[in-house]
């Protein structure tokens, strides 16, 4: 074949190159100067200039102005990854009446200022890659965003408080909003706590009114004991099939009376009650807690007479007489909605501290965690709000060990955040509850935030004991007469600078936050990204905290990392704000980036129809030749890769394009 | 831009005569060619001296149809000089084209060759291992033959070349009608392969019966499995070409009941022929498992050989990569 | 044959003269090119003191290496790949590899792909020896070896013989290489050999059209012998030329044979006579190495063939050298006649003709090629004819593994050697190649010097000399490592004399109008 | 060998620098490149990144032209199996990968030339020390030199077989 020209592309193609030094980011290792000189000689570039930070307003308006004075037609920014500021580029081009697709971003930041350090290597680098750049924009062609109309519906993933919270605003926006919840009640981990921390109001009379608005919201559908099992579609239009676990128990028909619980042929509970951590048991037939939103019981068919044996005398079913809501022979169901954006609010779950054995839980009975006190403290909760350990015993003297599973390198590296405060509130609680003598073992003590501080310095004056110190185990191992049937608690003080041996009557494990265990499936159902803790990971840590790489999804809540109460609610908020901004514009503009078939080119081999992943290529019979639907492709260009006879090409990315960017790498000296 | 009766020339470089068969193949014809053009020399049929071809005004031939690829010093010369002599050079064939099955030669070294060729066969008898010379002195006769040099190229690596006749052969339709363009007088632009730029698929007779998703599980020779003869190939699991291979001839190999080998070479929008059916392929399998991906690709024993049957000189790499850098000739110098 | 000396034109002879004087006593000749084998053939002439001809050499410039690169390919790929070696004869390539891959997977092709493959082979023959009789070697007699070379060739042919006639032989090829085509997928490198059978079956429409052309071939044959018989035989000169010395050679001679020793193209044993026509040997393919050796010259790309127990006397003939040669002639010789009827009475008239076994004047092949074309198209016939050509059964499928198979046949040029190894999934591990022309490698460097040392001397070399020459090899229709033929018609020469110091002292050129150049 | 590059000087005296072109899928290997940025982690200055939507777009083509136009190694990054934002783009280069280092074997490029990761957008470490450790071996190796895109058209053979 012949050779294809290097530079290819019209004559007359007017290239403006313009260089970031984005402060010191890149301009403290890549010669910013000498690379504007450098691109100055490429062919077809017109201009090359360097500006302290290219995204200001200044930057900007250098560009626009250079494309009017020497009527650019090309442009070219070497600043920061693409996806900071891609946008922000394409906007002047087209303010100054250049199609947005002419522009060219070259990566000198992330890929080359901050991770290289010789200043030598780094300005070569640049150079190789601003050069690729000049000669794959060359072969740029004006393109025109796609806009589709998008569903005004949004779905909640999450029936905690984030998710809550984020279903309310919308619903009360007056959008329809479907909150899909997997456990039989919404409330979350919230529901569980007894006060919250730092101002001590209590848990339930701040979550429980917002539970029953979003069951009698109009604009809300509730789905509990439901789970997402499918996701298709594209922001503004996905498809999302929701499977309803049965509960035995017809929704419409129960009325939360609860008389089938009262007659259930078991006459205590039996079953560790899962709300309360098992430190109480309930029936097969159950309400989770008092407040349980819906007000609908469960059948757990793992425990239940007539499910195990089918020989029960099913006195369920006479106590619920005429109302017939019980209904042993129901079926999971599945449902399709379509909605237009999405909000994953899907919580975090606690440590098991079991993973760290040196504290004791589980060998010893009077180890808690403090989600298991929280319960204990609850009026209610297993006791009544009564703080009486295993043994049946009160305690006179409580340790609450902070950091399990948080600050750990044999758990989890991070802070949980939330601990050191609630760890605080669970101190007063305890004092409160039983005026026993409380020791708080910390690391660092940290209380950020508004009031917390001040709830830190009124403990110290309650008179609870802090040592500072990580403890090395918890033992029944008495040396000493006083710690005879204590639980033993050594610990480094590193301000008395001695280790001390505390015996207590009850460790309490302040136990850190984690990803949800289902938190990979999760994503990859939604196609977003985990960082590598497994927190669902946002499309930027500053700038779009609940936005994430796929258009229309948006996170809020502890599955984005720890976060207290407050933050939880403040980020559902503010997803709430993004879905609402998402679909109120009524219409969404895609990346062009989708295939098409060059149709007298195409010899109908067939070979592309099986590689497209969403059935965007059909075979059109009376041509004989492939069709690609421009609304279903997604743009991925495996099929442009795949076609034998180089008949699909891909806007953005033709193969001539990135042959230019590949050679242009590759030319250097 | 070309006069009434043009001069018309063939030559021959490292190839098999089978590009000149086609033209004798417009058999009937070939008399009204005759008439048309003015043949000014056939392979043979003209003294090839360098110096007289020399003495030739440059450009004085309309068009030279020049067929083999560039293996010998010698091919190499006389393509410079045909390219001066000529308006128009016509690659004519796989071989000067995309560098054909006497390409697959390199995927050798010149030295294994020579030794392959004149001492190893079992009934050479060479114990002194003699090889050919360039220059030999036979008893105080000086005697001269031609370099062989490392490396098969296209026509178009050793010099500037106009249009191209693919096919091995191409068939006499194919050159016919590239002949009618060139005698016409709106040429097509420079580069050009003078055949459909559409894939073989497009006119296979079997094109209807190849299903909609073909995916392969394994891959098949002939000799392992009858053939159906009015079933897609591909589908059959018999590797063909033809998704990646340039239309034109009609799909002869097909109608013969075989896979497409690829003889017309890619499309223009194609870069590497071999690249491209690879990519096809390979992306058609339906295993995620990189064990099983191995077994099934295992059942094409020898890709390159397969998706580079005509065009491994005319592909992205060339040639095998010879051990110890510089690489002849493709290194810069 | 005119005398050379009064056809060269006074103004050479005087330059001559008048270079002769000034010539230094050693000087050297080159013809080149020759015609095209592959590449230019070249020869390379060198005078003694007296100007006589001391040697002349005959070298084959160009090399492809097919034995090495079809290392790691698939065996059943080698029917295709090895026919690119000759585009003129690749069904001759794509049958022996076919051959091999029956041997090498031991399987036997049921009855109808043996025909089919017979078939296709027969029609091949009949196509190329037509090719060469009228369109490369025939002008020679046909047009005359003195008529202006401008007409010695395809249109000369048709000038002599009526544009009727013309248009005949031209249809004649067209329709022959149309039924290879149908029954083979292409006419230029087929595609319908497979180990055990044939890729295609051949429908009754098929079978039809062979059985017509099958007939138009038998009468196209027997008129082409007609017409040689007329043109040639009947002219006294053209006799006395093809029986000279100068393009005579006592040689062996090699050829296939069926059961009862009759030329077969497609399959037998391979039978060697003596300089005396008697058989020397007579072996099954599979034990060619045992009695087919190759020498290497360093001064050409192509391996000389020889009887190995015989031995390389160098360029000797009679029976204490193994030179051999092989093609229509040869294969002539090797026989005890024909398998048909009307080629069997070809073949008697030939050699009662030429005074008997066997023949050695090298421009009886011409001959020899017509009577093998007859027996081509009687055998197409007989092929064609037959029920069983279209049962469509054409293939067993192999089982063994493959190890190592031979695969011989006779192509027009001569018997054409394939030998394969391969590892157990069938690629090729080793190939080793010998093609036709190879065999008469030898005896054509001789016929070349020998019509060198007679017909030149001093540095005064008259152009009648050329066509001599050309005719020494080109009866041989040579295809070295298969090259191919002269298209159409004459062939250019050049003959430079130089002195040692390789200043040229006279140059003589024809081209292809035939005129004569003095530069 | 070294001077083919002029920088292979500047960069150290007697380090033979390879020339890496990488195919980085834009949502996860790339994101991955971005967050080493903001990490501020180190690693070889080789690498030349091309960005595509999916490693599935990576056309055999594009791999034999970096080799053809000077590039010692070329590496392709693609979201981890299971997680390709378009469903099964990486697989499908998984498997041309596969037959394509079959090729690049017999055409006499050693396999570690030719190299494919799977990174997620948070293991910006995993793109340092894939990238560190390939520039290491390809170092080893030596330059490729393939440049075809410099073949002179004359022969630049010495004349003798």
């Amino acid at each position: 074949m012949p050779e294809i020209p290097s530079v290819s592309g019209p004559e007359d193609v007017r290239i403006g190159v313009y260089v970031c030094h984005c402060g010191t980011n890149i301009a403290g290792t890549v010669d910013v100067k000498a690379l504007a000189s450098y691109a100055a000689c490429l062919p077809h570039v017109a201009v090359s200039r360097e500006y302290k930070y290219m995204c200001s307003d200044p930057g900007q308006a250098l560009i626009e102005v250079d494309i009017a004075e020497h009527d650019l037609n090309r442009i070219v920014v070497a600043s920061c990854s693409p996806l900071l500021h891609e946008a922000t580029f394409r906007r002047v081009l087209a303010r100054a009446g250049l199609n947005p697709f002419l522009l060219q971003m070259v990566n000198i930041r992330e890929h080359v200022s901050w991770v290289h350090s010789d200043r030598k290597t780094a300005t070569e680098k640049a150079k190789d890659l601003v050069r690729a750049a000049v000669r794959r924009v060359s072969l740029h062609k004006p393109l025109e965003k796609r806009r589709v109309p998008i569903n005004p519906s949004v779905l909640v993933v999450g029936g905690g408080i984030a998710g809550i919270h984020a279903a309310l605003k919308l619903a009360d926006a007056g959008k329809q909003v479907y909150l899909v919840e997997r456990e039989p009640t919404i409330g979350g981990h919230m529901a569980m706590f007894d006060k919250t921390f730092p101002t001590l109001d209590c848990a339930a009379c701040i979550l429980t009114p917002k539970m029953t608005a979003v069951g009698s919201h109009p604009n809300i559908k509730l789905y509990t004991y439901s789970e997402v099992v499918k996701v298709d579609g594209y922001v503004g239009n996905y498809k999302v099939r929701i499977k309803h676990k049965p509960r035995y128990v017809n929704e419409d028909l129960c009325i939360g009376c609860q008389e089938c619980i009262t007659a259930c042929v078991y006459k205590e509970g039996k079953t560790p009650d899962e709300f309360n951590l098992g430190l109480s048991k309930r029936k097969p037939i159950y309400l989770a807690f008092p407040q349980a939103v819906p007000q609908k019981v469960v059948i757990d068919r793992d425990t239940c007479i007539e499910f195990k044996s089918g020989k029960c005398k099913k006195t369920c079913i006479e106590a619920c007489g005429e109302r017939l809501a019980i209904d042993f022979k129901q079926k999971e169901t599945f449902e399709e909605i379509e909605i237009g954006a999405i909000i994953l609010a899907t919580g975090f779950k606690t440590f098991a501290p079991e993973r760290n054995p040196s504290c004791g839980y589980g060998q010893y009975p009077n180890v808690y965690t403090s989600l298991e006190v929280e319960r204990l403290i609850n009026a209610s909760g297993p006791t009544g709000g009564e703080v009486i350990l295993r043994d049946g015993k009160r305690p006179t003297s409580v340790g609450i060990i902070h950091c399990i599973g948080s600050r750990d390198a044999n758990s989890n590296r991070w802070c949980s955040k939330v601990c050191c405060m609630y760890s605080l509130k669970l101190a007063h609680l305890i004092k409160e509850h039983t005026g026993a003598e409380v020791f708080n073992f910390y690391i660092d003590m940290r209380t950020p935030g508004k009031g917390y501080e001040e709830f830190y310095d009124r403990l110290l004056d309650e008179g609870v004991h802090f040592v500072r110190g990580r403890v090395a185990d918890v033992s029944d191992w008495a040396v000493h007469p006083s710690e005879e049937g204590k639980l033993v608690i050594r610990a480094e003080d590193t301000l008395a600078g001695f280790v001390r041996r505390i015996p207590v009557d009850m460790v309490v494990l302040s136990v850190g936050l984690e990803p949800q265990t289902d938190a990979q499936d999760v994503r990859r159902l939604f196609n977003i990204s985990c960082s590598s803790e497994g927190w669902f990971l946002e499309r930027h840590p500053k700038l779009a905290p609940v936005s994430t790489f796929t258009e229309g999804i948006y996170i809020a809540g502890a599955c984005q990392g720890p976060k207290d109460i407050p933050d939880s609610v403040a980020q559902a908020g503010a997803a709430a704000a993004e879905a609402l901004a998402l679909i109120d514009a009524q219409s969404v503009e895609l990346e062009p980036y989708t295939a098409a078939i060059l149709e007298q080119d195409c010899s109908g081999c067939k070979s592309c129809i099986p590689l497209c992943p969403y059935q965007a290529i059909t075979f059109v019979d009376e041509k004989k030749k492939a069709y690609i639907n421009e609304v279903l492709c997604k743009g991925c260009g495996t099929c442009v890769a795949g076609c034998p006879s180089g008949s699909i090409q891909q806007n953005f990315f033709e193969d001539d394009q990135i042959f230019e960017e590949i050679e242009g790498v590759l030319a250097y000296a | 831009m070309i006069p009434c009766k043009p001069k018309v020339a063939f030559y021959w470089c490292a190839s098999c005569g089978g590009c000149e068969e086609a033209v004798v193949d417009l058999a009937e014809a070939i008399l009204d060619v005759v008439a048309k053009v003015d043949i000014v020399f056939w392979p043979v049929a003209m003294d090839f001296k360098r110096k007289d071809i020399e003495s030739m005004a440059a450009g004085s031939i309309t068009a030279t149809f020049l067929n083999g690829s560039i293996r010998t010093s010698e091919q190499e010369e006389m393509a410079h000089l045909l390219r001066s002599k000529s308006q128009l050079l016509v690659a004519l064939g796989s071989c000067s084209h995309l560098g054909g099955i006497p390409g697959l030669a390199n995927l050798f070294d010149r030295t294994s060759i020579l030794r392959e060729v004149y001492i190893q066969p079992p009934s050479t008898v060479n114990t002194g291992g003699t090889l050919p010379q360039a220059h030999y002195q036979d008893n105080g006769h000086s005697l001269e033959l031609p370099v062989f040099h490392e490396t098969v190229r296209s026509l178009d690596q050793v010099v500037d070349v106009d249009y191209y006749i693919p096919g091995c052969p191409p068939t006499p339709k194919t050159f016919a009608a590239a002949l009618q363009t060139l005698l016409s007088h709106q040429l097509p632009e420079k580069g050009s392969v003078l055949a459909p730029d559409c894939a073989l698929c497009d006119e296979c007779p079997r094109k209807d019966t190849k299903p909609e998703k073909p995916v392969f599980s394994e891959f098949k020779r002939p000799q392992q499995m009858l053939v159906d003869e009015q079933k897609c190939l591909l589908a059959q699991g018999f590797l063909c070409m033809g998704p990646a291979t340039r239309a034109g001839c009609e799909a002869l190999c097909v109608r013969g009941n075989m896979p497409c080998t690829g003889c017309y070479g890619p499309t223009s929008r194609v870069r590497d022929q071999g690249a491209k059916i690879l990519s096809c392929l390979a992306a058609l399998l339906e295993s995620k498992d990189e064990q099983e991906i191995d077994r099934v690709l295992g059942t094409i024993p020898d890709p390159v050989g397969t998706f580079y049957r005509y065009a491994l000189p005319g592909s992205l790499l060339r040639r095998k990569k010879l051990d110890g850098v510089p690489q002849a000739p493709l290194a810069p110098r | 044959m005119p005398d050379q000396n009064q056809e060269a034109p006074p103004s050479i002879s005087q330059g001559g003269n008048a270079q002769a004087s000034n010539v230094s006593v050693r000087t050297h000749i080159t013809i080149d090119p020759i015609t095209r084998l592959e590449g230019h053939g070249k020869i390379e002439i060198f005078l003694d003191d007296a100007g006589a001809v001391q040697r002349a050499y005959f070298q084959v410039p160009e090399l492809r290496g097919f034995e090495k690169f079809v290392q790691g390919r698939p065996a059943e790929e080698m029917p295709q790949i090895t026919s690119r070696i000759c585009g003129v004869c690749p069904t001759a390539h794509h049958m022996a590899a076919t051959k091999a891959l029956d041997d090498l997977y031991k399987v036997d092709p049921p009855p109808a792909a043996k025909m089919i493959r017979e078939l296709i082979y027969s029609t091949f023959i009949a196509e190329d020896h037509a090719l060469h009789f009228y369109f490369l070697g025939g002008p020679d007699f046909v047009v005359g070896p003195n008529a202006p070379a401008a007409d010695r060739n395809v249109l000369g042919v048709i000038a002599k013989v009526g544009i009727e006639t013309g248009k005949k032989v031209i249809t004649m090829r067209r329709r022959l290489r149309e039924l290879v085509a149908l029954a083979g997928g292409k006419a230029a490198h087929p595609v319908f050999g497979l180990p055990g059978g044939v890729a295609k079956h051949i429908t009754s429409e098929a079978q039809k059209q062979f059985q017509e052309v099958a007939d138009e071939a038998v009468d196209f044959a027997q008129f082409t012998l007609q017409l040689f018989e007329e043109v040639v035989l009947k002219n006294s000169d053209y006799v006395s030329l093809i029986l000279s010395d100068a393009y005579t050679h006592r040689t062996y001679y090699m050829g296939m044979v069926d059961s009862q020793n009759r030329v077969n193209f497609y399959d037998g044993l391979i039978r060697v006579v003596t300089p005396e026509g008697k058989e020397w040997k007579k072996f099954a393919s599979q034990k060619y190495l045992e009695h087919i050796a190759e020498h290497v010259e360093p001064w050409s790309y192509v391996k000389f063939c020889y009887l190995k127990s015989v031995g390389w006397k160098g360029f000797t003939e009679g029976e204490g050298s193994g030179i051999y040669s092989v093609a229509p002639l040869a294969r002539l010789n090797a026989s005890d006649g024909m398998a048909t009827p009307l080629a069997q009475k070809a073949y008697d008239a030939f050699f009662s003709t030429l005074g008997g076994k066997p023949v050695h004047h090298t421009l009886a092949n011409h001959w020899a090629r017509l009577v093998e074309l007859l027996y081509a198209a009687e055998r197409m016939k007989e092929l064609a004819a037959d029920p069983e050509l279209t049962d469509d059964n054409i293939r067993v499928l192999p089982t063994e593994k493959p190890k190592e198979g031979i695969g011989i046949v006779e192509a027009p040029r001569g018997t054409l050697i394939h030998h394969y190894q391969t590892d157990e999934n069938g690629l090729i591990e080793k190939a080793n190649l010998i093609v036709a022309t190879q065999n008469n490698a030898a005896r054509i460097a001789m016929s070349v010097e020998k019509a060198a040392k007679k017909l030149i001397s001093g540095a005064n070399v008259p152009e009648g000399v050329l066509n001599q020459i050309e005719m020494a090899f080109r009866a041989y229709d040579p295809c070295n490592g298969c090259a191919t033929h002269s298209l159409p018609g004459s062939m250019p020469l050049l003959v430079r004399v130089r002195n040692q110091s390789g200043n040229t002292l006279t140059t003589l050129r024809r081209d292809c109008n035939g005129s004569v150049h003095r530069d | 060998m070294l001077n083919r590059d002029p920088r292979a000087s500047e960069i150290s005296q007697d380090r033979f620098e390879p020339r890496i072109v990488a195919f980085f899928c834009n949502w996860c290997t790339y994101l991955a490149a971005d967050l080493a940025g903001t990490s501020r982690l180190k690693y070889a200055p080789n690498i030349r990144v091309v960005r595509l939507m999916c490693s599935g777009r990576v056309d055999p083509q594009f791999v034999l032209d970096a080799f053809a136009h000077g590039a010692d190694g070329v590496f392709i990054g693609g979201c981890h199996p299971g997680d390709c934002h378009y469903q099964e783009g990486n697989y499908k280069a998984l498997r041309r990968y596969r037959l394509l280092k079959r090729v690049l074997k017999d055409m006499g490029i050693e396999e570690e030339r030719f190299r494919l990761e799977w990174i997620s957008a948070a293991e910006a470490d995993r793109v340092r020390s894939a990238i560190n450790q390939m520039v290491e071996k390809v170092r080893e190796l030596g330059p490729l030199n393939l440049q075809v895109k410099d073949a002179p058209k004359a022969s630049t053979e010495e004349v003798c077989v």
